[in-house]
C-alpha cells in the first residue's frame, strides 16, 4: 500500500498504523518492510514525539508498514508481551524503548532468533543491538545538577538542601538522570535530602516540591514532564528564590521557563531518536551496516534566554 | 358496594414461572379481624405484599373503600392507609428507635429533619404502648421482641385504617402478644380494618371474626370464625384431613445415653443440667428469649462455653466446635434453616452430603461421588422429600422441604444425640406431622431426642418429658402426664426477682 | 431508666460510629505530635497551611466514599472521574472554551458516571464493586480520549482565574482548596445529618429492604449517593487541573482506595449504615499527615507503605475489638430473626 | 413436579454459573472471530502460542481470586503479592542463592501474607475489603524494601533454568508458562470440585454459619483459600522475573483487578459460594484476547479500556437478566465472614 499523507499527531491515535491496511503481514508489497515502535507507555509527550520523528522518516523513505505499539501502563512484563506481539505480527525490526536494560533481554533474544533487527531508541537494554539512539541520561542528569550548581552560585549560595522529585525507583532513566544529577554535587556543602517519588504525577509532585520548600531547599529537581510541571508550580506559588531544574520540554514547562519559575529544562531530542532510528532500521534490513554503534542525540538546555 | 375497606379479585401473580397466585379473592371490611389462613407457600404474604405495594401483580382488580386502585407501591398503599407488619423483621439495625418508626415519612420543618419532635412522639407512643425503650436506642441493641413490638409501633404510629400483620407473634412473649391481641382489639373498636396472618391456629379465637383461607396459591374461602370448626379449618388449609395432629408412639425408657453437667455460657446459659434415656423425647419449652437456642447452641460448640461437661454413653466429651460435637455423634438441626440450617445455593445434594463428607471422602479428601449419590438417594427416599433432581439448588424447594433437607443432613450419620431447635415453626400442619415421625423414628432407634418449641401444644403432644425455662436457667422438668399448659407456662413466667435482674442486667 | 441513663455514653459512642472517631482523633493528635518532635517544621505555618491544602482532596473524595459506603455499596470509579474532570476541563480550556462553561461541563459529564453507577447498581442490581470497576476503565478511558490519548498542553494565562479560585488563591488566611472542602464538608454534612435524603442513606446501608419497604426509594437514594461521589471527584480533577495547569491523562490513579482508607480510619462501615463525614475528616487528616510527615521524617517510600498498611489495619481492628463487633452480629441476628416461612430464594 | 421437570435445563445452566461460562465462551469465539478476520495474523501459530503465554498469568492469579471469591471474601493484596514475589526471588538471586533455594524462600514468604489474610479476615472479622487493602499496601511496600527501594539488576546467568522454566522454555510445542497454568488450573480445579476442601470453600461462601453448624472450620478454610490465592500470585511473581530476568518492585501492579475481572467474566460470583475454575479459563482469556486482539487492531489504550469496562459490566448483566438471579444481594464483597451468612436469610 501507498503511504498516505501523515497526519499531524493531534488527530492520529498512537496505535494507528500509518497505512490503510491492517497491521498484518498477508498482503505487504514483496519488499514492503514492516517496523514496529515499542515504547514504555503511551502517555508522556515524549513518545508522541519519537512517533512523530518515526513518521517523518517513513513518509520520506517510503515502502515501509510502521507500527506503534504501547502498553497501557509502565510495566516490564506488558513491554515484553508487546515485543512478543510485534514479532508474532510479522516485524522486520523493532524500534524499542527498553523499561529498563535488564527485563527485557530474553524476550530480545527470541525475537533476535526469529531473525528480527534491533534498535534501541531513548534508553537501551543490555542486549547487543544494531544501534542505540539516546539521550545519556546520567549525564544529563550532571548536567542539570550542573546548571542548578552554577546558577545557586551565581547567587552565592554554597550550601544549603537541595529537593529531588522523581517518578518512582523502578524506571532506568529516570534513576540514571537523578544519579548524574547528584553527581554534580559530589565535594560541594550542598545536602540532597532524601528522594521523593510522585509516579509522575503532577498534583503529587507539586505537593512534595511545596514540602520541599517548607524545609527550606534552595534547589529541587524534577526528573520528567510530570515532576517538572509539579516543582514549576510549586515554586511560581511559593515566590521564592528556590532554583528549579527539570526535564524534558512540554507546553507547560516552557511556560513556567518562560515566566521565570523554572531555571531551564533538559529537553531531549525525541524526534531525533524516532526519525534517524527509523532510518537506521531499514538501512539494516536493506543489508547496509550502521555506525556508530551509540548516538548519544543530546539534550538541549532551555533556558530563559533561548525561548 | 363500599362495604368493604379493601377488595382483591382474580389476583394472580407468578415468580419465574410458578404461580404463587392463581385468581385470589378476598375482602376486608372496617371494624373487624380477618385472618388468612393457609400452608406454607399458600401465598398469603404474597397476597398481603400485593396489597401493599411490595410486589407488583401480574392480573387481577384491586379496590380500595370501593374505588379500583390500579398501581400500588409502598407509598401509595402508606398514602391510602395501609401499614404492613412483614413476616421479617424489617427494621434499619443502626437506626434508633424513632428514626425507624420514622422512616420514609419523616416530619421536617423547612426542610430540616426536626428530630427532636420525632423523638418526642415516639416516647408517647412507646409509653402508651407500655414498653420500656427509649426513643433514642439503636435498634441493633434491642432483643428480637422489643424490635417487633418496634415494628408494631411503627405501623401502629401510621394512624393506618389497614393493618396487615403477616406473623406478627412468632417472636413475641406472652406478655406481648397479650398487649398486641388488646391493641388490636381495640384498633377494631376504633374501625380498623386488619389482616391476621398466622400458623398458630389457636390464637384465632381470641381475636379472628372471619377467617379466608388459601391453598396452593388458590382461594379457598371465607368464613365468619364462629361458622367454621378447627378441624374444617385445617381440612381445608390442607386439602385433606389430618387424622392425627401429634402421633406419639409409646417405648419404655432404656438406659442414660447423654447428660450435660453445670452448663454455662453467657447470660442466656446459666447452670444448665439435663439427661437423656433411650427411648424418649425431651423437649425444652419456654418463651422466646429464655436461652433455649442458646443452650443447644453451646453444647453444640457452635458458640464458647464457660465451663461444664458433657457426657455421651458415660464418657466425658470435649467439645469446642461443632465439628468436635459431630464426631461425637451429637448434632443440632437449628432454629433457623435460611441462616443457619442451608446453604441455598448449593444443590440439595451437596447440603445433604455436607456435615457428612468425612465418610464419603478417602484419606486424601477426595470425594466419592458414587457413595455420595447413594447416602444422598437415601436419605431423600427416607423422608420422603419432593423434589425433582438432587442437584437443583436447595432454595428451589418449598419451606417445609427445606427442613427436611436440614433434617436429612443429620441423618445421614449415625448419630447419638439429635437436636431439634423449632424444627416446625412456620411450618404447615401436614409436614409438621412429617416432623414429628421423623423424631419418632429416632426415639425409636433408641437415640436421644432434644426437642426445643415455642409452641405449647407440640411440645405437650410429642415430648415424653418437658425441661421448662426461664431467662436462661431450668426452671422446672416436668413429667408429660403432669404437664399442662398452664404449669409450663407458670415455670416459664418464673423470673428472678424482677428488681434484682434489672440491676443485674 | 437508671440503666438507660448508665448506656448514655455508650449510646453516643456507638451511635453511627462516634467512638471510632474519638479513637481516631486521639490517633491523630499521637501522629502529630511526633512527627512534630521529630522535624519541628511541622508545625511551621507554612507546612501547617500546606498540609491542609494537601489533606483537602482527600476529604473530598473521602467525603464522596464514604456516602457510597453508608449507602452499603462502594465507588471504584473514583480516581478515574478524577482523571476525566481533569483531562475534560483542561481539554476544553486549551481548546479556548471559558474556564468556568468549561467547568460547568465537566461536572455535568461527571455527573453522568455517577448516574450510571448508580443505574447499575440499584436498578440492574450489579454488585457495586463490578459494576463500578467497569465504570472505572470506562471513566479512565474517556479520559484519555478526550484529548486523543496525549496529556494536554498548558492551560493558559486565560485559567488564571480558574487556577486561582480552585487552588491558588486564598481566603481569609486559608487556601481556597481548604475552603472548598470545608464548604463541600459542611454541605455534605448537613444533608447526611439533618435532611430526609441522609436519612434514607443510613436506612438504605442499614437495611435496604426494611427501607424499601418504608417507603423509601433505593434508586433515587443510591443514585444521590453516586452523584455525590462524582461530583467530588469531579472537584478533585479540577483542583489537580488547577493545581499543575494541565490535564494529565492518569491524575487520580487509585485515589478511589485513598478514600476508602480515609472513610474507613474514620469510622465508616464498608457493610453499609454507619459513619459520620466527622471521621472522613479525621482519616483524611491522619492521611495527608502520614505523607507529609513522613516526607519531613525521612522515611523512604517503602516504610511510608508498610505503615499505612498497619494503620488501615490496626483502625479497622481496634473498632471491632472496642466495639466487640455488636452491631454487625446484631446485623446477622436481624436478617433472620424470624422465620421466613417457605419463601423461596 | 412436572413444572420443576421442565425446569431441569434451567438448574443445570445455573448451576454454579455453569450457564455464564457457556454464554462467555461463545463471547470468546465471536471474540476470536472477529479479530481474525479485521488481522488474520491473529490466528498464526507464532501468535497463538504466544497468546497462550499471555492468557497464562491472568489465568492463574484469575485462579486464586476465584478461590477467594467463591468463599464470599475478595483478595485485594494479589498484585502486590506478585510484585513481592517477583523482588524476593530476583533479590535472593542476584545475592547468589541457588535459584531454586530462592523459589522456595519466595513461595514460603507469599504464603505468610496469605496465611495473614485468612487470620485477619477469619479470626479476626474484618471485612476482607479492608484487610486485604492492608496487606496490599504492606506487601508492596515489603517489595520495595527488600532490595532498599531499587529494582535489582540482571539475575544473571546462573538463572538461567530458572528462566527457561518458568517462561522461556517450551515443553511439547507449548512455553512452559501454558504448562504452569494448566498444571495449576488442574490441581485447583480438582481440589475444588473433587475434594472436601473444595466443597467446604463452596459452603463457606454460600453460608458460613449454616457451614460452621454443618462441622465446616471457617478459619482454615478460608485460610486455606487466602493460601491459594498467594500461592497463584507468587507464581506469577516468579514468571514476570523469570520474564524479564530482574525485579521490578512494581511489578503485578493492579493485578488483582484483572483477577477480578476474569472470575467475575468467567461467571464467579462476587458474593460467594457459585463459580467454576472452567469459567476462570474462559474469562483470562477473553480477557488476554482483547489485550492482544485489540493491539493488533491497532485500537488505543483509550479503546482497550473502554470496550473492557463494557465488557466486564455487560457480562454480569448479562448472567444476571438470564438467571433473573435474586440471590445476587449488594454488599457481597463487603461483608466480613461473619456476615455474611445473615445475607442470605
Ligand atoms: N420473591 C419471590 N421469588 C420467588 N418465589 C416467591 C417469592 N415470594 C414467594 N414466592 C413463592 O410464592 C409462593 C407463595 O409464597 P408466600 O410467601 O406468599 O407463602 P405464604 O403463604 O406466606 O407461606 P408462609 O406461611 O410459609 O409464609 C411460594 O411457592 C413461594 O416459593
Ligand atoms: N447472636 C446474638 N447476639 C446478640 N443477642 C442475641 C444473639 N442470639 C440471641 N440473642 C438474644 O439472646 C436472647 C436469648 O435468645 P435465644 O435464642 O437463646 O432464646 P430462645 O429461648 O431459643 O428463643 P427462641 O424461641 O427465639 O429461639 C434473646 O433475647 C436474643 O435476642
Ligand atoms: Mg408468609
Ligand atoms: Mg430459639
Amino acid at each position: 500500500g501507498a503511504n498516505q499523507t501523515p497526519a499531524t499527531g493531534n488527530e492520529e491515535t498512537p496505535a494507528n498504523t500509518t497505512n490503510n491496511e491492517p497491521a498484518g503481514g498477508d498482503n505487504k508489497a514483496a519488499d514492503e518492510k514492516s517496523i514496529f515502535l515499542i515504547t514504555m507507555d503511551q502517555m508522556d509527550q515524549h513518545w508522541v514525539n519519537v512517533d512523530a520523528g518515526c513518521k517523518k522518516a517513513v513518509q520520506e523513505l517510503g515502502n515501509v508498514k510502521y507500527t506503534w505499539l504501547a502498553p497501557d501502563v509502565k510495566d516490564d512484563a506488558k513491554q515484553i508481551e508487546c515485543i512478543n506481539n510485534a514479532v508474532a505480527g510479522g516485524a522486520d525490526a523493532i524500534l524499542l524503548a527498553a523499561n529498563g536494560p535488564s527485563a527485557v533481554t530474553a524476550a530480545l533474544e527470541e525475537a533476535q532468533k526469529a531473525g528480527v533487527k534491533i534498535i534501541y531508541v531513548d534508553s537501551a537494554a543490555d542486549f547487543p543491538g544494531e544501534q542505540t539512539l539516546a539521550t545519556d541520561n546520567t549525564a544529563a542528569g550532571k548536567t542539570a545538577g550542573e546548571e542548578m550548581r552554577k546558577a545557586l552560585e551565581a547567587k552565592g549560595i554554597t550550601e544549603g538542601k537541595i529537593g529531588i522529585v522523581n517518578v518512582n525507583a523502578a524506571t532506568a532513566s529516570v534513576v540514571a538522570r537523578e544519579t548524574g544529577f547528584r553527581q554534580a554535587f559530589e565535594g560541594t556543602k550542598f545536602q540532597i535530602l532524601e528522594t521523593q517519588y510522585s509516579e509522575g504525577d503532577a498534583a503529587k509532585s507539586k505537593d512534595i516540591a511545596a514540602n520541599y520548600i517548607t524545609q527550606g531547599c534552595v534547589g529541587i529537581f524534577g526528573a520528567n514532564e510530570g515532576c517538572t510541571v509539579g516543582v514549576g508550580n510549586a515554586i511560581q506559588e511559593a515566590g521564592d528564590d528556590v532554583i528549579g531544574v527539570g526535564f524534558d520540554k512540554s507546553d507547560t514547562i516552557l511556560e513556567l521557563i518562560k515566566n521565570g519559575y523554572l531555571l531551564c529544562t533538559m529537553a531531549q531530542n525525541p524526534d531525533v531518536m524516532g526519525y534517524e532510528g527509523l532510518k537506521s532500521a531499514v538501512k539494516v534490513l536493506n543489508g547496509e551496516t550502521v555506525s556508530p554503534n551509540y548516538v548519544d542525540t543530546g539534550v538541549t538546555v532551555i533556558t530563559k534566554d533561548k525561548l | 358496594m363500599s362495604e368493604y375497606v379493601v377488595e382483591a379479585k382474580h389476583v394472580c401473580k407468578s415468580f419465574r414461572g410458578i404461580k404463587a397466585l392463581d385468581d385470589v379473592y378476598f375482602n376486608l371490611k372496617s371494624g373487624e379481624v380477618m385472618a388468612l389462613l393457609g400452608e406454607n407457600g399458600a401465598g398469603k404474604s404474597t397476597l398481603v405484599k400485593i396489597l401493599s405495594g411490595v410486589y407488583t401483580r401480574d392480573a387481577g382488580e384491586i379496590y380500595y373503600y370501593g374505588k379500583q386502585v390500579g398501581h400500588i407501591d409502598p407509598q401509595v398503599a402508606q398514602e391510602l392507609g395501609v401499614a404492613i407488619i412483614h413476616q421479617e423483621l424489617n427494621l434499619c439495625p443502626h437506626l434508633t428507635v424513632a428514626e425507624n418508626i420514622f422512616l420514609g415519612r419523616e416530619l421536617t420543618s423547612s426542610g430540616l429533619l426536626s428530630d427532636k419532635e420525632m423523638n418526642r412522639q415516639t416516647a408517647e407512643l412507646l409509653e402508651k404502648m407500655d414498653l420500656d425503650l427509649r426513643p433514642d436506642t439503636i435498634v441493633g441493641d434491642l432483643s428480637v421482641s422489643k424490635q417487633q413490638m418496634v415494628e408494631i409501633a411503627k405501623a401502629i404510629s401510621t394512624n393506618a385504617r389497614i393493618l396487615i400483620m403477616d406473623e406478627p407473634t412468632s417472636a413475641l412473649t406472652s406478655k406481648e402478644i397479650d398487649f398486641l391481641f388488646a391493641t388490636i382489639n381495640k384498633l377494631r373498636n376504633e374501625g380498623c380494618g386488619i389482616i391476621y396472618i398466622s400458623h398458630r391456629l389457636e390464637e384465632l379465637k381470641h381475636i379472628a371474626d372471619r377467617v379466608t383461607i388459601m391453598r396452593d396459591g388458590k382461594y379457598i374461602l371465607t368464613s365468619e370464625f364462629s361458622d367454621i370448626s378447627m378441624d374444617e379449618i385445617i381440612a381445608n388449609m390442607v386439602g385433606r384431613e389430618i387424622k392425627e395432629k401429634f402421633p406419639r408412639i409409646e417405648l419404655n425408657r432404656g438406659k442414660k445415653i447423654f447428660e450435660v453437667k453445670n452448663l454455662n455460657a453467657g447470660r442466656m446459659v446459666r447452670d444448665i443440667n439435663l439427661e437423656l434415656y433411650e427411648g424418649e423425647i425431651v423437649g425444652i419449652a419456654g418463651l422466646v428469649g429464655s436461652g433455649r437456642t442458646e443452650t443447644t447452641r453451646a453444647i453444640f460448640g457452635a458458640d464458647p462455653k464457660e465451663s461444664g461437661e458433657i457426657i455421651l454413653d458415660g464418657k466425658k466429651v470435649t467439645i469446642n466446635n461443632p465439628r468436635d460435637a459431630i464426631n461425637a455423634g451429637i448434632v443440632l438441626v437449628p432454629e433457623d434453616r435460611k441462616k443457619d440450617g442451608l446453604c441455598t445455593r448449593l444443590s440439595i445434594s451437596e447440603n445433604i452430603s455436607l456435615p457428612n463428607l468425612d465418610f464419603l471422602c478417602d484419606k486424601l479428601g477426595i470425594l466419592s461421588s458414587k457413595k455420595e449419590e447413594r447416602l444422598v438417594n437415601k436419605a431423600v427416599e427416607e423422608l420422603q422429600i419432593k423434589l425433582a433432581d438432587v442437584q437443583a439448588d436447595a432454595a428451589s424447594l418449598s419451606g417445609g422441604n427445606q427442613q427436611k433437607i436440614v433434617v436429612a443432613k443429620w441423618l445421614a450419620r449415625n448419630s447419638r444425640v439429635v437436636m431439634f431447635d423449632e424444627p416446625t415453626r412456620g411450618i404447615d400442619v401436614a409436614v409438621k406431622v412429617e416432623i414429628y415421625n421423623i423424631m419418632n423414628d429416632l426415639k425409636r432407634q433408641g437415640i436421644g431426642v432434644l426437642f426445643v418449641s415455642s409452641e405449647l401444644p407440640e411440645i405437650l403432644g410429642i415430648s415424653d418429658r418437658i425441661i421448662v425455662m426461664c431467662d436462661g436457667r431450668i426452671t422446672a422438668e416436668l413429667d408429660r402426664n403432669e404437664a399442662t399448659q398452664d404449669i409450663i407456662l407458670k415455670y416459664a413466667t418464673m423470673f428472678e426477682n424482677k428488681i434484682q435482674s434489672t440491676k443485674e442486667a | 431508666m437508671d440503666l438507660e441513663r448508665k448506656n448514655f455514653w455508650k449510646r453516643v459512642i456507638t451511635k453511627r460510629g462516634m467512638g471510632q472517631v474519638i479513637t481516631v482523633t486521639f490517633g491523630l493528635i499521637i501522629l502529630c505530635a511526633v512527627f512534630g518532635v521529630i522535624n519541628p517544621i511541622f508545625f511551621s505555618q507554612k507546612n501547617v497551611g500546606n498540609l491542609l491544602r494537601q489533606i483537602a482532596p482527600i476529604l473530598i473524595i473521602g467525603i464522596g466514599q464514604s456516602y457510597v459506603l453508608i449507602t452499603g455499596n462502594i465507588d471504584l470509579s473514583i480516581g478515574s472521574v478524577v482523571g476525566m474532570s481533569c483531562m475534560l476541563s483542561a481539554t476544553l480550556m486549551t481548546k479556548g472554551t471559558n474556564p468556568w462553561t468549561a467547568v460547568f461541563i465537566t461536572v455535568v459529564c461527571c455527573l453522568l458516571i455517577g448516574f450510571v453507577n448508580g443505574v447499575l447498581v440499584a436498578k440492574f442490581k450489579l454488585p457495586p464493586f463490578i459494576a463500578t470497576l467497569g465504570t472505572m476503565t470506562m471513566a479512565r478511558g474517556i479520559a484519555q480520549i478526550v484529548n486523543n490519548n496525549y496529556n494536554t498542553d498548558s492551560i493558559g494565562d486565560a485559567a488564571r482565574g480558574f487556577r486561582n479560585f480552585f487552588y491558588y488563591g486564598s481566603t481569609l488566611g486559608l487556601y481556597n482548596a481548604v475552603w472548598i472542602a470545608f464548604v463541600i464538608w459542611f454541605i455534605f454534612n448537613f444533608i447526611l445529618g439533618k435532611t430526609r435524603t441522609g436519612r434514607h442513606i443510613y436506612a438504605v446501608g442499614s437495611n435496604i429492604d426494611a427501607a424499601k419497604l418504608s417507603g423509601v426509594n433505593i434508586f433515587s437514594t443510591t443514585t444521590k449517593a453516586y452523584l455525590v461521589s462524582s461530583f467530588c471527584s469531579c472537584i478533585v480533577g479540577l483542583i489537580i487541573c488547577a493545581t499543575s495547569g494541565m490535564g494529565t491523562m492518569d491524575a487520580g490513579n487509585s485515589y478511589e482506595m485513598y478514600a476508602v482508607a480515609a472513610s474507613v480510619i474514620g469510622g465508616v462501615s464498608t457493610l453499609g449504615g454507619r459513619g459520620i463525614l466527622l471521621g472522613t475528616v479525621i482519616g483524611a487528616s491522619i492521611w495527608g499527615v502520614l505523607q507529609n510527615g513522613l516526607q519531613f521524617a525521612g522515611a523512604p517510600v517503602a516504610i511510608r507503605n508498610i505503615v499505612i498498611g498497619i494503620i488501615v489495619i490496626v483502625s479497622v481492628l481496634l473498632d471491632i475489638v472496642v466495639r466487640n463487633d455488636k452491631l454487625i452480629r446484631r446485623k446477622g441476628l436481624m436478617a433472620s430473626a424470624k422465620q421466613k416461612g417457605a419463601e423461596n430464594a
